[in-house]
This record gives structure tokens, sequence and C-alpha cells, in this order.
């Protein structure tokens, strides 16, 4: 913990960093983001296995549009995401770095996203087991068995919305759903409206979705969200090539290669 | 509130018959926004017309709805007609009533209940359709010309004669091309040279024609009516205005001994050179590669013998801008060296030449003064081998396609060297003779017939030397595939013609695409054969597939013909159907998250970065903005859009939405 | 080539029968260098132009066991020395690799699975890679003399599958000969047939071509012909009396393997390298 | 068998819908289940249109463009293609009933083709029924 | 006679399935009977046996199956090698034999070179490894060339050059044709 809070210290020292987003104690063993951009709030930072929160989600909030310099804590879910976001643009008026855990566990500092891309390993982030197994579950599924657990989760869903503002991908500065000419999503708080909801959200994450459970973990009505992330990035694996995480604009929905296989098409 | 006119036609019996037209207009009447609705026998006709324009005025209508055949067929006509009675034209949508039902449908309630929903649904389109006018683009009324062969020329000359600028740029130190290196042309034999040179002195006096010779396209910007294009003028070494092509330098110049590209390697040339007697222009450039001040500094012989003092070893390249309306790529084509060929030798043997050394043997201005003498030992050859279909129609070797020009160019060769060696003996090996030209086949028909040049039918498997004799094996097809051995003193390959090796960089800079060949892709192969699918940019030549001299000059001529009917107005007017990025009041300026992933989506290059500033000129927000010059509209960035920030006039989201809820909701 | 300098050498019948010299001239040369020699364990015959002749099953059966041999004793490179070998067992094993069915038709033939050594290698590849660099440090007998170097058609084919580049005019023992001190002449008949498998069966042929070879070979001024096939060898130099009396012309030309020339470039002495075994005598 | 089911097709203008013309200048008679909605080009077509038409009562959709290298744009047809990959895999994620979709590519030049593929379509949805269980989901109170 | 028949079980497509060799591809351009060394042997010369194969024509089938030519081609592969479609004519020339043996129309011209092959393969199946004696005697007795070479073989036991006795493997090699061996 000394070597992180002297790296936090020098970047606020050196004006490399006006704001430092990391972590701090929670209640009991949990962790949550801490702010903090005066030298003697340093202290209270902590960086643990414990700290899950993808904190690049504030990177793109408007809160902190004015903030240039800004230093993060990266996990490796924050990495993936970042990485992406330079990668659409994002960061463009931003002077960023990220402090994060090497293997044996002590604090690196990285300057710029494109270092990071290239720290950034090729490896995926596997998935535990549990999660396999429900993904599993959900794959043995008939199509009528996945229309009725659907229909039954997202019965509960009120559209707080609380998965797009948790998700780091979901930057827009005004969403499709506040579309009302045409009124695509319908309003009223039906299933319909739901459906629609959830699938424009998944088809919106095709290709760029870093699955770090951000959604999932802040639904209150804990629904099923990665799910439905996790098993288009396996199909879309599948079908259209490996889900690589690059700076590059180029993804899934906005390129094509000549022979891309399907056997749908008559 | 819009007052919407439906206006539903019989088409004679063509709609009449299996749709109740009059049913379909009473029940239009109770659509929402529908003010007028009726139907007549023949919409389209001038009745028709005069009636739709009369209920315009009448009704004071705002939109109109035309239940007819296909837009296809007369949406132009029918929004003539309403701008003609001062509705906007795109404020008029049509309903395709005949191919899309009364023609594929059986008569009965059903098919008049789908001319019905039909109606409904341009009806909901329309209430979200919105005037537009064309896009008008400046025109700067200059063409650029890539290439300085037979192609660049006769393009430039069209369009200089008519009154045009053009800029042509040419990668060799003079024009004139392949065709400036024949010695006679087929099918007439008249000398290549006799018919080229005076084009090429009329290219560079013409008053029209800026000519810059040893330059290449650096890169090209912008779109039709209105590119930048940016040329890299290479450094001749030589002051050309006080040039006055005296020669004098390259008598003088001590390295004599540097492999000539004009005559294809068989004569030398020296380090100041210009590459042929009749060059234009007609002043040497310096070879820096094999110059041996700019290899070892020492030497400058050629500057102390310029009587105007015109030598600048220390002249940079040069990068000069020009804006362009329209663009001709006429870079012609390349032919097979011999080294292509394992099985004839890896170009090991020197009297293995090529179709193009042949030429200049047998010019007067070549190595040998026109006379076929071996490059080996000069002698003249008794036996001469042709070799038809050297690398072409040879998948194993990469090249699919037949170079269509060598079987009568080869037919020429024999011919030319039966004239200047009487006894002497040829042969051609040959698969098929492709002479489909007017008086083509006549000519290869003399060759057989008059100048008894031997015709076997096969290919030669392999070529060897044997104590000073080309061994050649071939076979006689139409004998039972019976192998025949010919000792030869010298073999002349027709090597495949291909693209040149840099085409794919050039097709890369000007966005145009390029086939397996790196040939240049016309539009359509029919009906398009001299645009491509840039609009702006023409193809003239053999760049976009080996042709021979008519060919080449009728389609330079057409693609001139092109770019005049572009520069016969002040402004390209183009569709309006083009994408537009939504525009916000401050702070927001565009709902667009500037993610630009739409940009690699755009198959037109045409959506740009568009910085927004404040007024002390700091950039706020970047966002997306397409250039309406170049998107073509199809859409696709459209529908791409996550956050439905892009929108394209005449088929916008509310429009089609709209479209499929009036469909859908019939009750 | 594999760094491990042990490599799996299959000798087959010819190198092991009528052209023993190749084999021993082989391990000669790799034991004056210390190189080990393994012979791939119970190695059978590779069925050569008989098998893919009449016998579609035998053609794959016999390489296919030979490849499973080499395979099984760890060897990943296996080294072929024989041009006719070489190129039925790199025919097998593309067909092998690219054809399951196939190779579940050779498993089934041999009831046993198959699988191949990573790489089979070229006598002349091997010996570029692995043999020639040792040479650099030792004094060498020069073989002052002008030779053909004939490749032969298995050695260098099929095009696309074996590691020849340059399939017209091959340059590999052309250059072996070179820093041997010998004079490789430039010549017309590189890779021409000289009648591979009728030797028995249809000599007339192979009196044909040969004399063909050997006649430019002549012609240019070659003391010696280079080869590294035990078929071209045999034809060629036991065939000789045939050439000669199809021809009309004497020959004294004599045949030497690559690995003859090299060994004796190292001062092997002429019996361990077999040269006693030629019937045209070798006067070097 | 439900007859009266409605089918919308989402069809490109330069090719499919150009396709549907020479159905009818041919007199080839096909279901009058469907009605064709214009687009300039396949990758117009977006996906939440085809929620859309579902919402609003369709049983069906056919979608439907250029072959692929036939596009007029060059790479409409490309992205369109990729997108259904996509799409149809979320679709069948939330159990949304994909066999009522049907892609394909449709020339200019095949008008026996676009009768047989609208034909085919309506058989099947016919066969399935309306897909009365999506529109219900407007019914159905969420919180 | 009727050229170019074209049925469903076409020869070519025979060929094709067996082979994965495509000969419509040919067009007759010989540059493979030119540069093969045994053309002028040939009663067939290469291209001229594809051209009786393309027109699937059952008599000319038959006469390219008949033909000397296929017996005497080295499969030494020059004709894949040169030729500009890539076609294994080495491939087809191997079908061509095994369908001469199948239907028994092996051309009486061949009859040493084929008594050679089947001898040859009868003493690898023997011993697993050829016994170079074992051949030749079968070979005479096949072939009734019975004072062939008779001179050579002193002089090559002298040179050490023949074994006396076979060397055999030490697994016999029996080649299990089940039933599902694929063709």
């Amino acid at each position: 913990m000394k070597r992180l809070h002297q790296i936090v210290s020098e970047l606020l020292a050196s004006g490399k960093a006006k704001l430092v987003i990391g972590y701090e104690k929670g209640t009991g063993e949990k962790r949550r983001p801490a702010f903090i951009s005066d030298a003697n709030e340093v202290e209270r930072l902590v960086f643990d296995s414990q700290c899950s929160h993808n904190l690049s989600v504030y990177l793109t909030k408007p809160e902190y549009k004015h903030v240039t310099e800004i230093a993060v804590f990266a996990t490796p879910q924050t990495m993936r995401a970042v990485v992406r976001l330079a990668g659409e643009n994002q960061f463009q008026d931003k002077k960023l770095s990220f402090i994060v855990m090497d293997q044996d566990q002590n604090a690196l500092l990285i300057e710029g996203a494109e270092v990071l891309a290239n720290h950034l390993g090729k490896e995926k982030i596997a998935l535990s087991s549990a999660q396999e197994e429900l993904l599993a579950k959900f794959e043995a599924m008939s199509r009528e068995e996945r229309f009725a657990y659907w229909k039954e989760q997202l019965s509960n869903c009120v559209k707080c919305y609380a998965c797009r503002a948790a998700c780091p991908m979901c930057y827009c500065t005004r969403c499709t759903v506040e579309v009302n000419q045409p009124q695509w999503i319908s309003v009223p708080s039906s299933l319909q409206g739901n459906f629609e909801y959830h699938i424009m959200r998944a088809m919106h994450m095709a290709g760029r979705c870093v699955d770090c459970g951000s959604c999932e973990a802040a639904c209150p009505l804990g629904l099923p969200l990665n799910i439905i992330t996790r098993r288009m990035i396996k199909d879309i694996e599948a079908s259209l090539g490996p889900d690589i995480v690059s700076m590059d604009t180029k993804s899934v929905l906005n390129t094509f290669q000549p022979n891309d296989k399907e056997n749908f098409i008559r | 509130m819009a007052r919407i006119g439906v206006f539903i036609c019989h088409c004679g019996e063509n709609i009449g018959g299996t749709v109740d037209c009059n049913k379909v207009a009473k029940s239009a009447e109770s659509f929402d926004g529908v003010v007028f609705s009726t139907d007549y026998k023949y919409m389209c006709s001038d009745p028709g017309q005069t009636l739709i324009k009369q209920a315009i005025a009448e009704h004071k209508l705002t939109g109109v709805v035309v239940g007819a055949c296909s837009p296809r067929m007369h949406e132009p006509t029918f929004r003539k007609t309403c701008s003609e009675a001062g509705v906007n034209g795109y404020m008029c949508e049509m309903a395709n009533l005949r191919e899309h039902c009364s023609w594929v449908h059986e008569k009965g309630e059903a098919t008049t209940n789908k001319a019905t929903d039909l109606v409904r649904m341009l009806v909901g389109k329309v209430k979200n359709n919105k005037p537009l006018s064309p896009i008008k683009v400046p025109v700067s009324k200059t063409a650029l010309v890539i290439g300085g062969g037979i192609a660049g020329i006769q393009t430039s000359l069209d369009i200089a004669n008519a009154g045009h600028k053009v800029v042509l740029i040419e990668k060799q130190p003079s024009i004139g091309g392949h065709m400036s290196q024949l010695s006679e042309t087929f099918p007439t034999l008249d000398c290549s040279q006799c018919i080229l040179t005076p084009r090429m002195v009329e290219v560079a006096q013409h008053p029209n024609i800026e000519l810059i010779t040893y330059a290449e396209l650096e890169s090209l910007d912008g779109f039709i009516g209105n590119f930048k294009a940016r040329i890299r003028k290479k450094a001749k070494s030589i002051d050309e205005k006080l040039c006055t092509g005296c020669g004098m330098c390259t008598t003088k110049c001590p390295t004599k001994k540097i492999p000539g590209e004009f005559n294809e390697k068989l004569g030398n040339r020296t380090a100041i050179y210009v590459p042929f007697p009749q060059a234009v222009p007609n002043k040497p450039v310096i070879d820096k590669n094999n110059c041996t001040y700019y290899q070892k500094g020492k030497c400058r012989i050629c500057e102390k013998f310029c009587p105007t003092q015109a030598i600048r070893f220390d002249q940079p390249d040069e990068i000069v801008e020009r804006s362009i309306g329209a663009v001709v790529v006429a870079t012609g084509f390349e032919v097979k060296g011999t080294d292509f060929f394992p099985e004839y030798g890896y170009g090991k043997y020197a009297d293995v030449i090529t179709g193009l050394q042949f030429e200049r043997l047998a010019s007067a201005s070549g190595p040998t003064l026109g006379e076929i003498r071996r490059p080996s030992d000069g002698k003249i050859p008794e036996k001469i081998v042709f070799l038809a279909c050297a690398g072409s129609r040879d998948p194993a070797k990469g090249i699919k396609y037949c170079s269509k020009i060598c079987c009568m160019y080869t037919a020429k060769h024999a011919m030319l060297y039966k004239h200047k060696v009487h006894h002497g003996d040829a042969y051609v090996f040959y698969m098929d003779i492709r002479a489909a030209g007017k008086m083509y086949d006549e000519f290869t028909r003399r060759a057989i017939e008059e100048d008894e040049v031997k015709y076997i039918r096969g290919r030669v498997s392999r070529i060897y030397e044997k104590n000073g004799k080309l061994i050649v094996k071939g076979a006689d097809t139409l004998l039972g595939a019976m192998p025949v051995e010919v000792e030869a003193d010298m073999v002349v390959l027709a090597t495949a013609s291909v693209a040149h090796n840099d085409a794919a960089d050039l097709a890369q800079k000007l966005h145009v695409s390029y086939d397996e060949n790196n040939f240049f892709v016309e539009a359509h192969p029919k009906l398009k054969p001299v645009e491509t699918n840039t609009a702006g940019i023409f193809l003239a030549g053999a760049c976009q597939s080996p042709r021979d001299i008519p060919e080449t000059v009728a389609m330079a001529s057409g693609a001139a013909s092109k770019i005049l009917g572009l520069f016969s107005q002040n402004e390209l007017t183009r569709e309006p159907v083009v994408a537009v990025v939504n525009r916000a009041a401050p702070p927001l300026f565009s709902t667009c998250a500037g993610c630009f992933m739409c940009q690699s989506v755009c198959p037109y290059q045409a959506i740009e970065k568009e910085e927004i500033k404040n007024r002390a000129g700091e950039t706020i927000k970047t966002v997306a903005k397409v250039n309406p010059g170049l998107c073509q509209g199809c859409g696709t960035c459209v529908a791409f859009c996550r956050s439905k920030s892009i929108d394209i006039q005449g088929f916008s989201n509310e429009q089609m939405v709209e479209e499929v809820f009036a469909l859908l909701n019939n009750d | 080539m594999s760094k491990n300098m042990s490599v799996a050498v299959y000798p087959g019948c010819s190198l092991n029968g009528s052209s023993r010299e190749y084999m021993e001239s082989l391990r000669a040369v790799l034991n004056a260098l210390e190189i080990p020699v393994n012979e791939v364990d119970d190695w059978n015959c590779c069925g050569a132009s008989a098998a893919h002749n009449i016998d579609q099953d035998m053609a794959v059966a016999l390489p296919s066991r030979i490849l499973a041999q080499t395979a099984k004793d760890g060897y990943s490179n296996l080294l072929v020395p024989c041009a006719a070998c070489y190129n039925r067992l790199k025919h097998v094993q593309q067909e092998i690799k690219t054809s399951p069915e196939i190779r579940q038709k050779a498993s089934v033939l041999l009831n046993q699975e198959i699988n191949t050594p990573d790489t089979i290698v070229n006598i002349l590849e091997y010996l570029q890679s692995t043999v020639m660099p040792r040479l650099e440090g030792k004094t060498l007998k020069p073989v002052s003399k002008k030779v053909a170097c004939y490749y032969g058609c298995l050695l260098v084919r099929p095009k696309g599958i074996s590691d020849e580049k340059q399939i017209e005019d091959p340059q590999g023992m052309d250059q072996i000969m070179a820093s041997l001190g010998a004079e490789p002449v430039s010549w017309a008949f590189k890779t021409e047939c000289c009648g591979a498998g009728f030797s028995v069966s249809n000599t007339t042929t192979v009196a044909r071509l040969s004399s063909e070879i050997l006649i430019d070979a002549a012609d240019r001024g070659a003391e010696a012909i280079i080869v590294a096939c035990p078929m071209c060898h045999s034809n060629l130099d036991m065939r000789r009396r045939e050439i000669e009396k199809y021809s009309g012309r004497k020959f004294d030309i004599p045949v030497l393997y690559i690995t003859q020339a090299i060994g004796l470039a190292l001062g092997i002495p002429a019996k361990k390298l077999g040269l006693q075994r030629h019937f045209v005598p070798v006067k070097i | 068998m439900e007859n009266n089911i409605k089918v919308v097709a989402f069809v490109c203008n330069w090719c499919t819908y150009a396709g549907a013309d020479l159905t009818g200048t041919s007199r080839i008679k096909y279901s009058s289940d469907v009605k064709i909605v214009r687009f300039p080009c396949t990758g117009r077509i977006d996906f939440m249109l085809l929620m859309k038409a579902f919402a609003e009562g369709a049983d069906g959709i056919i979608v439907s463009g250029c072959h692929p290298n036939d596009c007029h744009y060059t790479s409409g047809n490309f992205h369109a293609r990729r997108r259904w990959i996509v799409f149809k895999s979320v679709l069948e994620t939330f159990g949304i009933d994909t066999r009522r979709i049907q892609f394909s590519w449709v020339s200019a030049a095949e008008g026996a083709k676009w009768a047989e593929i609208v034909n085919t379509t309506v058989e099947r949805i016919k066969e399935l029924g309306p897909y009365t269980e999506y529109r219900e989901l407007a019914g159905v109170e969420a919180p | 006679m009727s050229h170019h028949s074209e049925t469903s079980n076409s020869f070519t497509k025979k060929l094709a399935a067996s082979t994965g060799v495509e000969i419509n591809r040919c067009y007759q351009c010989g540059k493979c009977s030119a540069g093969c060394p045994m053309s002028v042997e040939m009663d067939m010369p290469p291209s001229l046996v594809i051209r009786h194969l393309q027109t699937n024509d059952e008599k000319l089938v038959q006469k390219a199956v008949q033909s000397h030519a296929i017996w005497l081609c080295l499969s030494c592969e020059t004709c894949l090698c040169r030729c500009p479609m890539e076609i294994e004519t080495a491939k087809v020339m191997d079908y061509l034999r095994e369908e001469a043996l199948r239907t028994n129309q092996v051309n009486p011209k061949a009859r040493k070179i084929v008594a050679f092959h089947k001898s040859f393969l009868s003493s690898v199946k023997n011993n697993g490894r050829l016994f170079e004696i074992g051949l030749v005697l079968k070979y005479k007795l096949a072939s009734g060339d019975l004072l062939k070479d008779m001179v050579l073989a002193p002089s090559m036991f002298l040179k050490g050059k023949l074994h006396l006795w076979p060397e055999r493997v030490k697994t016999k090699i029996k080649l299990h044709k089940g039933s599902n061996t694929v063709h």
C-alpha cells in the first residue's frame, strides 16, 4: 500500500493528475470508489482484490468533462474498457494515467491509453464456474423456455436504467431510449418496452462489451443481464472471429469480411 | 397540418383489372391527413397530370400520393408534375399498386385491401416528408489526366480542344507510353512514331494542357468537382526554362553503360539522358541512381559543358497543388519479363526476348536501327520461334486472363521478320488466334498465307540453350499432340500484359477499387465502362484491362466526353437523398457522441470530423459531419448510429417507422 | 532445419541393396562429422513407382507405416536420401495432412493410428543446413573437377509440395559442389527424367533418356556427374553399356553420389565410400 | 392453419424491389399477405425497425437485398449481413421466434425467386400462426 | 459416334470424385505432351489421353484405358510442373492404370512393365522390403524374359550389390481390407 500512496501523491504533486479515482474501504469488507484531489486524503486509498468497480465509467461522465488530467485505478476489466473507449475517440481531450497491480501485487504507473493497450495482455478474462454453469443451463433451454424465462425476468425491470448508467460503454449524450420522434422504445412500463430496450442494449454492446459485469452488479432487481452479453460475445467469436480488445475504431458492427459465414440467408 | 391528395390510377386494365380503384380512393379519404382522393384511368397521361395540378391548386395540397405503377418507372414524372404545381417534388410519393399488387394477385377483396394498405403506407410516409432541393456543388473545370501514353494524350486533347484546362502528369521523363516503343502497328503496319509524335507535340503546345513529366500523384482529396490534387514533381536536376535541349550533356556524360528502359535494356544510355529522339519534352533528366556525382560526389561534367548552365544538382522534389474537377486514370500496363518463366530459362538466355524487346529491335530508332539482330552475338537469326500465350491464360502463374493483344502483335512480329529476313524461318506456337477486330483476322491470314509463317497449335514446354542454338520443345495438338522440337536462333515470348506494380497504391490514393489482377474496376462492365464507383474519377486505356490502340483511343474519347458532360454546367446538381448529422442548440450542439465508428461504415469516405469551437477558438466538441458532395445516400451509417444522430433525407427514421405503422395498423 | 542434430533416416530398399554405396558414403560422412545416424526402426519399402502405378491401397499404406514408425520413435524430422522415396513420402504425408478420408483409410489398412513427423527432409536441404556448415572448419581435399549436377525429376518435385523453390534450375548441389572446390557446369538436363523404374522392364527407354543426359553433360565438358538418387545412379552407371550401344558414343564420365563427393573432399578413403561398387570406374 | 396473417418485406431499391417489379411484369402470382417497404439499401434497414414491425402486428418479416458484390453502394449488403448474424443471435437469446424472419438475396433479375421466397415464407408463417405471443407483451403490466 | 455424351455419372465425375482432378479445366494446350519424356514412344501423348477422357464417351474412354501410353508414364510429374491449369495428369494415369487392371483391359505391349510392378509388389508383400533377386526371378518367370541381364547379375554380386537372402520386416505387413476402406 506504501508504493500506491507514494505514486498518487507524486501524481497530485506534479499536477499530472488533478483528480485520482480509486477505491477506499466501504462497509465491512466491501470497497467503494473514492475521488481524491488533495494530497492529504491519499491515505484513504486502497487497491486490493476486493476492488471490483469498473472506474472507467466516470471518465466519460459530464461531471468530469472539464478535468483533463485524471488518474484511475485500473483492474483488468477497467483496462479493457479504457482501451476500447480510447479507440472510440472518447478521450480526445484527456491526459490519463493508470495505476495497475502487476502479477506480484505491487502498484505500477502507466501513462496514456496507448501504453495501457500494449500492457494489456491478449489473454481473455475467464468466466467463473458459476457463470459458466448458468450460461450452459441457459444454452440448453429451448426457444419457448427462453422466451418464458425472459418474460418472467423482465417483468421485474422498472427501466430505471441503472445498467445504462453503470456501463462504461454507454456514454451517449442522448440515448435512443429518449428519442420520441419516432418512439423507438415504447414508453409505458410494459414487457414489450423492456424486451425492446434490452435487445437494443445488447445490439449496442456487440463487439464493444468488455464483460466487466457492472450492469448486472448495478441492477437493483439482480436481473441476469450478463447472460445476454456473455452469450452474444461467445456467438460473435464463433461466427465472426476472436473478440480482440484494441485501440482500433474498427469493431464488429462497423466492418465486414467479404466472406462472413452464415447459414440462414437464402 | 398535412393536406395530402391521393390519386389512384387504373393504368387502363393493368390495375383496374384486379383492384377496385374506386374503393381504394374512397377508403383513402378516411386516412388521417388526406383532404382529397380520386382515381383516374391514366394518371401518368397529360389529362391525368393536369388533374393532379388542379387538385393541388384547388385543395392547397401540401403532399401527394399517387397509387399507380412502380416508382422506378414514374416517380420522376409525378415529382416534376408536383413541382410545376408548386408542391416540392419530394413531397410526392408513389404506391406500387401495379407490379407489386394488381399484376401479381388474383382479382378480389384481398387484393383491393392490399392496395389500400400500400396507399395508407405511403400516406403515412408523406406526412413525415420534408421539402428538399437538389444539392448544388461547384465544379472547377480542370481535368487531371494521370499517365501520358496514347490514352492520356487522346483524353487530354479531347478535353483541351473543348476549351477546358487539363493537367497531364506522366511518371517517365517523356510522354508516349508503350506506343512510342512500337515499330509498326497492326493491322495497317503504319509506323507508330509517325502517327503518335504529332499528337505528342500537339499536347506539348496546347494552351489548355499543363504537361508535367517525371511526376506522380502524391495525394487526392475532396470530391467530384472539388478535388485537391497534390502532385510530386520528381527532381530532374535540370532547369527546364534554361535548357534548350541541345543534347551536349548527353554526349559528354562519361557513364554510358546504363541499360536503357526505353530500349527494354537492349541498348544503353547515359546517366543524363533523353529517353528517345522524339521525346516530348525533349529535355534530359539525371538518373540519380547511376549518376557518378550523386553516387560518389565526383564528375559534374555535364555542368561544365552545358551552354546555358541549366544543370541543378541541388534541385529538390517539388509538390505542386491543383484544384481539379475530374480525374482520368490512363496509367496503361506493363509486360512480364522473360525472368518470369522458369521453364524458358528464368531470363538467363540472352536470345529469349519479350515482344516489346522485339519491337525495339524492329524499330528504326532502336538499338539495331531496325535490323533484326540477336542480343547475344548480333547475328541475324535464320530461324525465329514466337510463343503466343506466354504467361497469359495460365492460372498456375497467377494470370488467368487472356492479354488480348498478343495474337495480333505476334503475327505482326513474324511478318516484320519475314519482310526483313526473306530467307528466314518463322514459327509461331499458338493456342487460338484471337484476332477479332476490324481487318484483324485478314492480317493474321496474311502472315500465314503470304509470309509463310509456320503456325503450330501447341504450347512450348521448355527452352534450353545448346551450342549457340535455342532448343524449343513444343507439341502440335493438331497432329495428335505429337512432340515438335525446333532449333531456333532466337525466341520471342509474347508475355502477358499486367497492371503496373504500383497500380494498387494509386487506386488506394484515388479510393477506386481494383480487381485481383490490380486492374482498375469500372462502375459497370457493360453500361459504365469508363466510370468508376467513385464519382468524378474515370478510366481510359489498358489500366482497366489489356486492350489495343484503337480501343484505347475510343475509350479515351469516351472518358473525355463524360468529363465534358460534367464540365458543361457550372454547378453539379445531385439527388438530395443524403445523410445529415443532427445539430442542436448549444451547449449540446449535436447528439453525436463523437465515437466516429460510422466513418469506417461509409463506402464513400463522406463522413468528416467537425470541430465546434467557441468564440475563443477553443474546440468544445468534435462531432461527425456528412459531406453532401460525397454521400451517395445508402443510409448504412443511419442504421449503424447507436444514438440515432444521423438521419437520411427521403428515407428518414420517422418516415420508415411511420410506413411500418401505417402498413400494420389497418384496423 | 531443426536444431536437434539427431534425425531419423529412412534408407529405403535401394540404399540397402543395389545402391548400398549411397548409404555407406552418407554414413561415412556423418560419422566423420560426429552426427548420429538413427535408422527408422523396422522400416518397410515405400512401394516406389510399382505401388502407386497398380495398387492405390499399397501406395498409401506403405508410406503411412514409415511415417507412423518415425513418429512412434518421437522424431519430428525424417531424412529421406532416395529421391523416389522422398517424393512418395511427401505425397502421402500431404494427403494424410489434408484429407481425413485418406488418413482414415490408411489407419484402417494398417489397423493402427497414423501420425506423421512434422517435416520430411530433402537430402540437399539436409546437407546444406546441417552438413556443410560443419565443413567450414575442416581443410578439404578440393575436388577440382568440372561436374554436371544431375537432380533427376523426383528430387525437386512435386511442385508446391517439395521444398525446392527454383524447380526448373535447382542450385542446391551446384552450391555444395562449388564449396568443395569443384566447377559446376551449367547444362540443360538437370531435371530431365533418366527413365526411373524402367531399368529392368523397358531398358531401351532408359538408354534413350540417359543417353540424352550423358551427351549433354559430355558436350559441356563435364568430368563427372553428381547425383542424389539411386535410380538415376543405377541408370547412368549400371546401364552405361546400353547407353553407349544406343547413342553410339563412348562415355567414361563417372557417376558420383553427392555424399561420395563430400566424403572424398573430407579425405575419407574410396573403399569406405563404396566407390569400388561403381560400374564406371571413378578416377579422382 | 391461420390464414389472415401479415408479413412485411423490407427490401433494397436497386435489387430486390426491382426483382419484385420483374415478378410483376412477368405476371408471376404470389401471396398477397406480403407488403413491400422500399429502402435505398439493405445497409439502411435498422434492426429496431424489425422489432417495431413485430410490435405493430407483423407475423413475419422478409428482409432482402442485393447479392454480395452486387450492392449499388459496394458494401451496404455486407454490413447488413454482419448485422443480421449478430441480431439473429441476440433474438435467439431472448427466445424471439427467428423462424418468422426470412433473410435473402434477390437480384433485379430474379423475379421468380422473389415469388418463391414470398410464398414459402407466407406458408411457414401460416403454419406458425399469428405472433400474438410477442404482441401480447404490450398488454402485460410491468411494475 | 456420339461425342460428348453428358450423363450424371459421367467418367469425368467419377475421376474427380476419386482423384480430385477436374480434367474439364484442360483446354488442350499440349504443354504436357511437349514436355513429357515419353511422348515420342506413346501411342497417345498425355494431352490426347485427357482429350479422350473429356468426351465422357464410353468407347473413347475405353481407348484411353486400353492405350499403351498409360503404362509408359514414368510418373516424373513434369506435366504437373508445367501445366497452366495445374492438372495432376500423373494421378489420372494412376487411376487409368488401376481401371485397366480392374477391368483387365491392360494393353498387351505393357505386359513386361505390369509384370515388373507385380513382381515388385509381391516381393514387398512377402518381406516388407524389396528382395532384388526375388524380384528379378519372379519378373523373369512372369515376363518370359529369361536371359535378361544375365551378364550383369554376376558383376553386381561381386560388387556386393546383391543380397542372397531377403531382409524381412519384424511385423509382417498385412493390409486389412476392411469393409469400409474408402476408395
